[in-house]
């Protein structure tokens, strides 16, 4: 039983604050125990927890931002992966100009890919790429672009269901292969990899790696305190209210399509933001970014955790990167066995996810009582 | 390409000059094949070739086709046969004495490369034009015409008075006026132009186009009045033979968009059912594919004997393999999620995974090896510049057979009508008696049934191995949305529309950018018609 | 950012429909088909300002169709549709037309299934349907009120909190009911709102109904002959996608015609 | 530590598991036999397998966990150059040691990474020279999947191609995706393509699954490998064991090693293959070997260096020779590549690969590439002086070092 | 003969049936009222077997059908016209009229003829799709798809919702009819007290989940019918 006053907390302000503490206090913990004790101390948290924790945060707003437009808008996106490799290349861009002349081909300007393919000059869409405040002006305006073209056509076609689905898998399928090519310019298959530092400070000192990692907690923390805003305003209920019943929406004078492009739009930006921290903390980012499946994986995230609940997506991103990292290296050879099984066995007994699994024995208890209650109300009438 | 021509120059020499006396015995020569590796062996075939003994051809037969053998024990040169139960049937070459079937590992091949073995075939080619058979003629003639020279064609001029087949004189004509127009006087080839404007040969239009860019070098004022007719003969025939071929690529392309169309609706029409119809996003429609396509592996490591007609084997097993396991995919778990169809999307993917581990763990990660049935190698020359695969040919008949006859059983027959019930309304068709639990699980048994034919057939195309399905799994929702959900028409339209659209653009972008510009224009398509090619119609699809 | 798309000539917040002619809505000519099938076929009709019109007609003769017209869910093959004399409603979308004023329920009840009652009602309160604003907007207290006087109406208060997709069918009409009169809207229209009532909610949505006309202009479609009677001033009826007779209640119920291909005996006058 | 660790990073799902898993199986069978004979430096061996999944991020993530968490010595891995790229910075950070066995695209030289696959110049460049000279290949189709290392490769090829005065027109070059399955189009175009009356050779990049499909369409069509051979570089043994050959024999291959070479410890190695995987039909290939020569070199460094320290067995590492499986020395270079023979093999009924022409020397493995422009003045030597992987000769600077 | 005893029903918390008795005579005409949301649309649904009883037996023609699944229903001659018609909208009309045909208790694989003597626009209307048709004529359409199963019971949920006047004579008339020829057992719900007065029997009311009154269609009397199904 979760103590009393947590649960109250949860009523009163729901699971905002606790959410935000806990990732607080893990920060904390995280970057005290990496940088003030030594390796061997018992309280030692190695530089790989700390990049593994950024990782799977960034995952973790990713998801934040698939369960927005899933779970609060019924738009199954199976192409978020693209907004979040946009984000990622551009960030990737910045960190690759950053390199300047510490390239294999000590060329100053132009990234070493583009050296060996005997390109002259940086393309016009790397314009920029060597400035800060550019990065971070295309780590939103790139996904947030993307997804204001493509959802404002298709939600105002009304393409919708499965059809929109599809549709969001065939966008990051093209753009996979498109950044396959090397004619695209980012690197081909590749892609952008062996960054060197970021404002000047190296990507391989403990430091930074801790300040990359709060920076992505601080991110989450925001991303999360965002979501709960929107979904807990009146826009919110407009949105939930498209997800039931788009037409009728229509009908008592909302457009759908705009909600819809505006809550598709900041998901994506979420997801964009989630890409460029993921990018200097894991060092490479490539299409394979873009697959499809890496798509559906973020969704399968989100149903783990909880549909339609903003602290599930988290825990559903956060255990199931978990597993993976832990059954890769416990059972090389078995481990799509567990992941697999855990996959259905989640569908199968939590069909809310973990999220929907505590409240659900909560609720059960309180029927109980409450039936009890019911009954013995019902009972004293018939009898007067 | 001079010392081809010196080889096979030298051989017909003595070849020809039946008597030579320096020749030495066929036998003793036979004997030396062993111990030559594969530099010293041209010269030994060269003398073999030079031998006037009625068993050269069947010995440089044998070479080319690798079938010329020896035995590790005592050397002895013999041609192989695989008999059906695996081994070896053996004749000697030399000599009368029977031998006794052997496995492969007791023998070893007489070792040759490519430049040999294509020096010999052109001398095969000479030899081969009294061969009994049409087809041999045909092909000896092709051979000589793709590379002529005057002992070729001098031959081909003897020969032609005794050739009765209509096909081969006609070749053989060709081949003498490509001769005459490479070696003539400009009249001759002038002559030679107009007698061959209509042929398709790659051989004549090479000729004529090297021979106008030889006259296109000189300016008009240096030609002579014949070297204009000529040029202006040859320019038409070019063009004319350039429009036959533009003509031909079109229908080449228009094959290869309903091949490639065939596959793509093969593996999507089982998602049609159980995605279309059932409203399952089925994760593990790829793997239903993969296990198809493994059954024949199984299949024909069962059979080694029936490779031929192993196909007919593991259509039905294929079907019943992964409609067996479709159908418990449905009771294990899909059933459980009634009313949950994006959920689907998670535990089928669960599936998926665990599929790909477990063929990975039973088969290896490795790809197996699925062989092609005789009657399915091979092409159909319509024409020496069109031809048409006969696998694929093959399967596009047969994806349109398993598309008919699923439309009719979806359309006629009541189970075809309580599936569709029941998607639409379950609770309604089991208070009609529909029994929905049956009808689940044999219409999600019959999509993955007919994805597991899909295997088969794929078995024939492309890799048997764990990731056969992620493969067709995109390209495989991509058809059924774009053709209109739930609609069958609308998969079929969709894949060949698809296939052929790729196949026409491919030639102009190259195809990875075909395959870009494919999904752009799909994306955009379905703005201008959000459900699909054929959309669900009337009040009740809103 | 994007909240002001559409059509850059409507201000559709600012719309009031010209009624100096005292016609709210005109229906000119108007016919839909549906493959080869004539649902309405060269339909007339007007709508005076604050009046309460009862539409009648044979199942299938396209009173719904006509409301699909009205607020853009269909798109007519022909004809032309205005609400007041100037504003063309076949050049704006639902929402435009919402937001214009005219309202409508269902003939199949739909609300908003996992939403609660009362944001069911929040949803449709009139006021500004932009993003922005409601990104903060915060309900006011006479907004609460307003919610629950409609609540009281529809006799909904107990289940304000209920999700609305756990009433019973004739909740949900209610609801429906409650969800248009938060709306506010020029034009109501309504169709089949009694099916599935008692006798006695008949009545009290008849009350309802009447004391909206005047203020409001009412169009309402229903088969309940004695409901029908109890509002009606003005009848129209539909058959085969046209109008077959137009007048007053008692003018209707005599019209053999009428009362051959709709009414039967029982109901007919005659 | 009582034991010496080593790391098998090789995908065991995914995409790459295909050809991934042989190469940790090799590297598990090395390290039993290490074991055998008593391990190293008196310690045993104990290998620690993850699998990176075919995913990118997944690699580096994997080996930041071997070296710091699991702390192995080396690891044996990757196979993409993709994977390799994501590994590189971490390996480089944490001061690990890579082996590398697959051949690719060149262009890179780390001193924590051992290369034991070929380099172009000793897979690609001898296998045109094959071409052009004994097969007499005037026209050249270059086909490849689009990515890094076929782009580079046929980079490469195209400058040597034009230096030997091949004309443009005489070149068709073509890219596909990854997987490419439906090749009807293409080999009708080479087709085509080699109908102009002079002899055409197809060289294939073409990067795994996409090769069955390639070869099945090949057959189909009629191209035999007299009218028109491939000599493809990313095909071997096992990949032919996943398929029906008999429509390819004759084309041809080039690697540094087939399993049908004959000699004394290439049969000691395919029969303690077998014995260990438990399979008599499963084969053995170049990567195998590259893997085999790699490891043994590695356990001979140690013994050099007395110590598993990663600087040490480094510097050590450079000039060790171990016997190849093809009879001749192996010898790693000051590059971190090594001088292997390059063999040209035609593809056989069984699915093995003829030697029809090989280099009469071992060629060193070339970091940088000597026909792309900017790489031809560069050069690799982690031997003092120079002690840098990416050393311009002209301006007699190194650029791009880490530390 | 349906026979409920006991029934308690509850959606997941909320509990909506009460220790419900109730009886229906065979070949009799029964009309079940009662206000908006006391449950009479999940008691038809508790005797289909689409809702699951929580507590409580059910027996029809003396099986014990409590466990029973909801495609047994129609096997022993259960008809349904449930409350929203649930039309199969994107199958023809001709489609949903032989969804049922190949039940156990059906010999003929056609759609009987006196369905569309009883509803005639049905037969006009073969092939258009059930979804487009208007409400009214999905209503005859669902009574229509019942008649084909040739049902002893004919359970109706409100079946006059939205049809026009003459069909709710016609449908009246039907009931009547079929009650009286084949001896069908009509279980009607219904709130227009006209139209249950004219076709049932015997009533019982509904109030909060259970039943509070019930007997003869004359004792339904307007004291009854002021406490239970006014506002
Ligand atoms: N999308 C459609 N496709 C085909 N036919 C349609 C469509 N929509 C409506 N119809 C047809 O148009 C006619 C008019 O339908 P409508 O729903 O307007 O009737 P109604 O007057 O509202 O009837 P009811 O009183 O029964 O509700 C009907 O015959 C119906 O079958
Ligand atoms: N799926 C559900 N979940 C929870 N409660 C429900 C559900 N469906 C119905 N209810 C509740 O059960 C009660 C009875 O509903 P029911 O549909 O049986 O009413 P009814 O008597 O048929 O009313 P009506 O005359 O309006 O059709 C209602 O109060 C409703 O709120
Ligand atoms: N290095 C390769 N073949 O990717
Ligand atoms: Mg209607
Ligand atoms: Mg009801």
């Amino acid at each position: 039983m979760i103590p009393q006053s947590i649960q109250d907390l949860f009523k009163k302000f729901g699971s905002l604050p606790v959410v935000v503490g806990c990732l607080f206090i893990t920060t904390l913990y995280v970057s005290v125990c990496n940088l003030a004790f030594s390796e061997g101390s018992a309280l030692h948290v190695s530089t790989y927890t700390v990049t593994l924790f950024g990782k799977y945060l960034c995952y973790a707003l990713l998801a934040l931002a698939v369960d927005l437009v899933w779970g609060y808008c019924g738009i199954l996106s199976l192409g978020h992966g693209a907004f979040f490799a946009l984000g990622g290349y551009a960030m990737g861009m910045y960190l690759m100009r950053q390199i300047g002349d510490r390239g294999v081909y000590g060329n100053p300007e132009l990234p070493d890919f583009m050296v060996f393919l005997n390109w002259e000059s940086l393309p016009w869409y790397w314009a920029g790429s060597d400035s800060f405040i550019w990065m971070i002006f295309m780590v939103l305006a790139g996904p947030g672009l993307l997804a204001y073209i493509f959802g404002s056509m298709a939600f105002r076609s009304r393409v919708s269901g499965v059809y929109l689905s599809i549709m969001t898998q065939a966008m990051t399928y093209a753009l996979m292969l498109a950044f396959f090519r090397n004619e695209m310019g980012f690197g081909g298959n590749n892609g952008l990899t062996d960054f060197k530092d970021i404002l000047g400070f190296s990507l391989q000192s403990d430091t930074t790696r801790i300040v990359l990692f709060a920076l992505t907690a601080l991110f989450l923390a925001l991303g999360f305190a965002l979501c709960h805003f929107i979904v807990n305003s009146k826009m919110g209920r407009v949105v939930t209210a498209i997800r039931d019943s788009e037409s009728r929406v229509r009908f008592i004078g909302y457009k759908p399509e705009h909600y819809k492009v505006w809550i598709f739009v900041v998901s994506a930006m979420l997801a964009g933001i989630a890409g460029a921290m993921y990018v200097p903390q894991v060092g490479i980012i490539n299409p394979g970014e873009f697959s499809p499946l890496n798509s559906i994986e973020m969704v399968i995230w989100v149903a783990i955790g909880g549909r339609g609940s903003l602290y599930g997506a988290i825990i559903g991103a956060l255990v199931v990167s978990y597993a993976k990292t832990r059954f890769t290296a416990i059972m090389p050879e078995a481990w799509l066995y567990a992941l697999g099984g855990l996959f259905v066995l989640v569908t199968l007994l939590l069909p809310k996810g973990i999220a929907g699994f505590v409240p659900s024995v909560l609720d059960k208890f309180k029927q109980a009582k409450k039936d009890k209650s019911i009954a013995e109300k019902r009972a004293a009438e018939v009898k007067s | 390409m001079l010392r081809t021509f010196c080889l096979i120059f030298t051989m017909l020499i003595s070849a020809l000059s039946a008597t030579a006396s320096a020749a030495e015995d066929f036998d003793a020569l036979i004997n030396q094949l062993p111990h030559k590796n594969l530099r010293n062996i041209t010269p030994l075939l060269e003398k073999i070739a030079a031998q006037d003994d009625e068993r050269v051809r069947f010995v440089l037969t044998e070479i080319v086709n690798g079938d010329l053998y020896y035995l590790k024990s005592n050397k002895q040169v013999v041609s192989i046969r695989k008999t059906p139960d695996g081994d070896y049937q053996l004749t000697a070459i030399l000599g009368a004495q029977a031998l006794e079937n052997q496995s492969k590992s007791a023998m070893k091949k007489i070792r040759t490369s490519n430049r040999i073995r294509s020096d010999i075939r052109g001398l095969l080619a000479q030899l081969d034009l009294t061969h009994k058979k049409e087809a041999v003629r045909l092909a000896a003639v092709k051979q000589i015409l793709d590379d002529p020279n005057s002992e070729s064609i001098a031959l081909i001029k003897k020969h032609l008075k005794t050739e009765k087949s209509e096909d081969v004189v006609q070749l053989m004509e060709t081949a003498m006026a490509v001769n005459q127009f490479k070696t003539g006087s400009i009249q001759e080839k002038t002559s030679a132009t107009k007698a061959l404007k209509n042929s398709l040969e790659p051989s004549v239009r090479n000729a004529m186009v090297q021979e106008l860019n030889r006259l296109s070098e000189y300016k008009n004022s240096e030609l002579s009045e014949d070297d204009k007719a000529l040029k202006a003969a040859l320019t038409k025939a070019i063009d004319s033979i350039k429009q036959k071929r533009s003509i031909y690529e079109f229908i080449e392309n228009l094959f290869f968009g309903l091949s490639l169309g065939s596959v793509l609706l093969l593996a999507a029409i089982g998602l049609a059912i159980t995605f279309g119809v059932m409203g399952v996003i089925n994760m593990a429609h790829g793997e239903m594919i993969m296990l198809g396509a493994y059954t024949t592996y199984v299949v024909q490591q069962l059979f080694p004997q029936w490779i031929d007609y192993s196909l007919f084997i593991a259509i039905p097993a294929a079907f019943i393999v992964s409609g067996s396991v479709g159908i418990l995919i449905e009771r294990g778990v899909i059933r459980f999620l009634k009313g949950r169809p994006l959920e689907t999307l998670l535990a089928t993917f669960g599936i998926s995974l665990i599929l790909q581990q477990l063929v990975r763990t039973i088969f290896s990660p490795l790809n197996r090896t699925v062989a092609a049935p005789e009657w399915m190698s091979g092409s159909w020359q319509i024409n020496p510049i069109f031809s048409i695969t006969y696998n694929r040919l093959y399967i596009v008949i047969f994806a349109l057979a398993v598309f008919f006859a699923l439309l009719a059983f979806m359309k006629r027959s009541s189970l075809g009508l309580h599936v569709r019930a029941v998607a639409q309304n379950r609770e309604m068709a089991r208070a009609l008696s529909v029994r929905s639990d049956r009808v689940d699980a044999i219409t999600f048994g019959l999509g993955s049934g007919i994805a597991g034919i899909a295997g088969v057939v794929l078995s024939q195309l492309t890799n048997v191995g764990p990731n056969l399905g992620q493969s067709y799994i995109i390209d495989s929702f991509l058809v059924v949305v774009f053709g209109g959900v739930g609609n069958l028409w609308g998969t079929l339209v969709a894949a060949m529309s698809l296939g052929s659209f790729n196949k026409f653009l491919e030639p102009l972008t190259g195809s990875v950018l075909a395959n870009i510009i494919v999904l752009v224009g799909l994306v955009l398509f379905i703005q201008k018609r959000p459900k699909g090619l054929f959309p669900q119609k009337g009040r009740a699809a809103e | 950012m994007i909240n002001k798309a559409g059509s850059p000539l409507l201000e559709e917040e600012n719309i009031q429909p010209d009624t100096r002619h005292g016609v709210i809505l005109y229906v000119e000519d108007v016919s839909v088909s549906f493959d080869g099938f004539k649902a309405l076929n060269d339909l007339s009709l007007y709508i005076n300002d604050g009046e309460l019109r009862c539409l009648i007609g044979a199942n299938g003769a396209g009173k719904t169709t006509l409301m699909d017209v009205i607020t853009g869910k269909t798109r007519p093959d022909v004809g032309k549709v205005s609400f007041g004399q100037q504003v063309n409603l076949l050049d704006m979308d639902e929402a435009q037309i919402a937001r214009a004023g005219i309202g409508r329920k269902f003939q199949k009840p739909t609300v908003f299934e996992m939403l609660t009652v009362f944001e069911n009602l929040e949803l449709s309160l009139a006021g500004d349907k932009g993003i922005w604003t409601n990104l903060f907007h915060k309900l006011s207290g006479e907004q609460k009120d307003e919610i629950d006087k409609i609540l009281q109406t529809i006799g909904l208060q107990k289940e304000r909190f209920m999700l609305a997709g756990a009433l019973s069918h004739g909740q949900k009409q209610w609801l429906e009911i409650g969800m248009l009169l938060a709306a506010k809207p020029r034009l109501l229209l309504v169709d089949e709102p009694v099916a599935g009532m008692t006798a006695q909610e008949t009545e009290r949505t008849a009350e309802l109904l009447t004391s909206l006309a005047g203020e409001h202009s009412v169009v309402v479609v229903e088969h309940d002959m004695a409901f029908v009677r109890s509002i009606a001033r003005k009848v129209t009826v539909l058959h085969q996608g046209s109008v077959l007779a137009e007048g007053s209640m008692s003018e209707i119920q005599t019209n053999p015609e009428v009362v051959r291909v709709y009414l039967g005996e029982d109901q007919g006058a005659a | 530590a009582e034991t010496i660790k080593v790391g098998v990073l090789h995908s065991l799902s995914g995409t790459m598991a295909i050809s991934e898993t042989t190469l940790k199986d090799t590297v598990l069978m090395m390290i039993e036999e290490q074991n055998k004979k008593g391990g190293l430096l008196g310690k045993k061996l104990e290998p620690v397998v993850v699998d990176p999944a075919s995913n990118w991020p997944l690699f580096a993530e994997k080996t930041r966990e071997l070296l710091s968490k699991e702390k192995v010595d080396v690891i044996f891995g990757c196979w993409t150059s993709v994977s390799r790229k994501s590994v590189l910075p971490v390996i480089e950070e944490l001061n690990g040691l890579l082996f590398y066995p697959v051949q690719y695209e060149g262009e890179e030289s780390s001193k924590n990474v051992f290369y034991t696959g070929a380099a172009p110049n000793q897979q690609a460049i001898p296998a045109v020279d094959y071409l052009m000279n004994d097969i007499g290949a005037e026209r050249w189709v270059l086909l490849g999947t689009d990515y890094v290392y076929p782009r580079t490769t046929n980079k490469i090829l195209e400058a040597y191609l034009k230096a030997k005065g091949v004309q443009d027109k005489d070149i068709m070059i073509n890219y596909t995706p990854f997987g490419h399955s439906d090749w009807q189009s293409i080999v009708a175009e080479v087709k085509k393509f080699g109908s102009a009356g002079k002899k055409t050779a197809v060289v294939s990049t073409v990067n795994g699954d996409a090769n069955v499909p390639f070869y099945k369409e090949l057959g189909n069509q009629g191209i035999s490998a007299e009218d028109i051979p491939v000599v493809a570089f990313s095909v071997g043994e096992e990949e032919l064991s996943g398929f029906d050959t008999s429509p390819l024999v004759g084309h041809l291959a080039a690697w540094n090693y087939f399993q049908s070479v004959e000699s004394e410890e290439n049969e000691k190695f395919i029969a303690q293959w077998k014995k260990f995987i438990g399979d008599d039909k499963r084969v053995t290939n170049d990567p195998m070997e590259a893997t085999y020569i790699g490891f043994k070199m590695w356990a001979k460094a140690v013994e050099k260096a007395g110590t598993t320290e990663v600087d040490a067995v480094e510097q050590a590492m450079i000039g060790i020779t171990v016997s190849n499986l093809t009879g001749g020395t192996a010898v790693m270079n000051a590059n971190h590549h090594l001088s292997k023979p390059v063999l040209i093999g035609e593809i056989q009924e069984n699915g093995q690969l003829e030697v029809v022409w090989e280099t009469p020397d071992t060629v060193i493995g070339d970091a940088w590439s000597d026909f792309l422009p900017s790489s031809k003045n560069l050069i690799a030597d982690w031997t003092k002086p120079v002690n840098c992987g990416n050393f311009d000769i002209t301006s007699a600077k190194c650029s791009g070092q880490n530390f | 003969m349906i026979e409920l005893k006991a029934v308690n029903q509850k959606y997941g918390g909320t509990q909506i049936l009460w220790d419900l008795d109730m009886q229906i005579k065979a070949g009799s005409r029964t009309c079940i009222m009662g206000r908006n949301g006391v449950g009479k649309t999940t008691l038809l649904k508790c005797i289909m077997g689409m809702l699951p009883l929580s507590t409580g037996s059910l027996t029809i023609n003396g099986q014990d059908m409590g466990k029973q699944s909801v495609e047994k229903r129609p096997e022993i001659g259960v008809g349904y016209v449930p409350q929203g018609r649930h039309i199969f909208g994107q199958l023809t009309v001709e489609e949903n009229l032989k969804v049922s045909l190949n039940c156990k208790r059906q010999s003929s694989k056609e759609i009987p003829e006196h369905v569309f003597d009883l509803f005639p626009v049905l037969k006009e209307m073969l092939q258009r799709r059930g979804g487009d048709l208007s409400g009214g004529q999905q209503q005859q359409l669902a009574i229509a798809r019942a008649l084909v199963l040739n049902p002893d019971i004919l359970i109706l949920d409100e079946p006059n919702e939205g049809i026009q006047p003459n069909i709710v004579q016609l449908i009246r008339d039907v009931l009547l009819k079929l009650n009286k020829e084949q001896g069908m057992t009509i279980v009607l719900v219904e709130q227009k007290l006209p139209f249950a007065r004219a076709v049932g029997e015997y009533f019982h009311l509904m109030e909060k989940g259970e039943v509070v009154a019930s007997g003869n269609m004359e004792a339904l009397d307007d004291k009854l019918v002021a406490q239970y199904l006014a506002v």
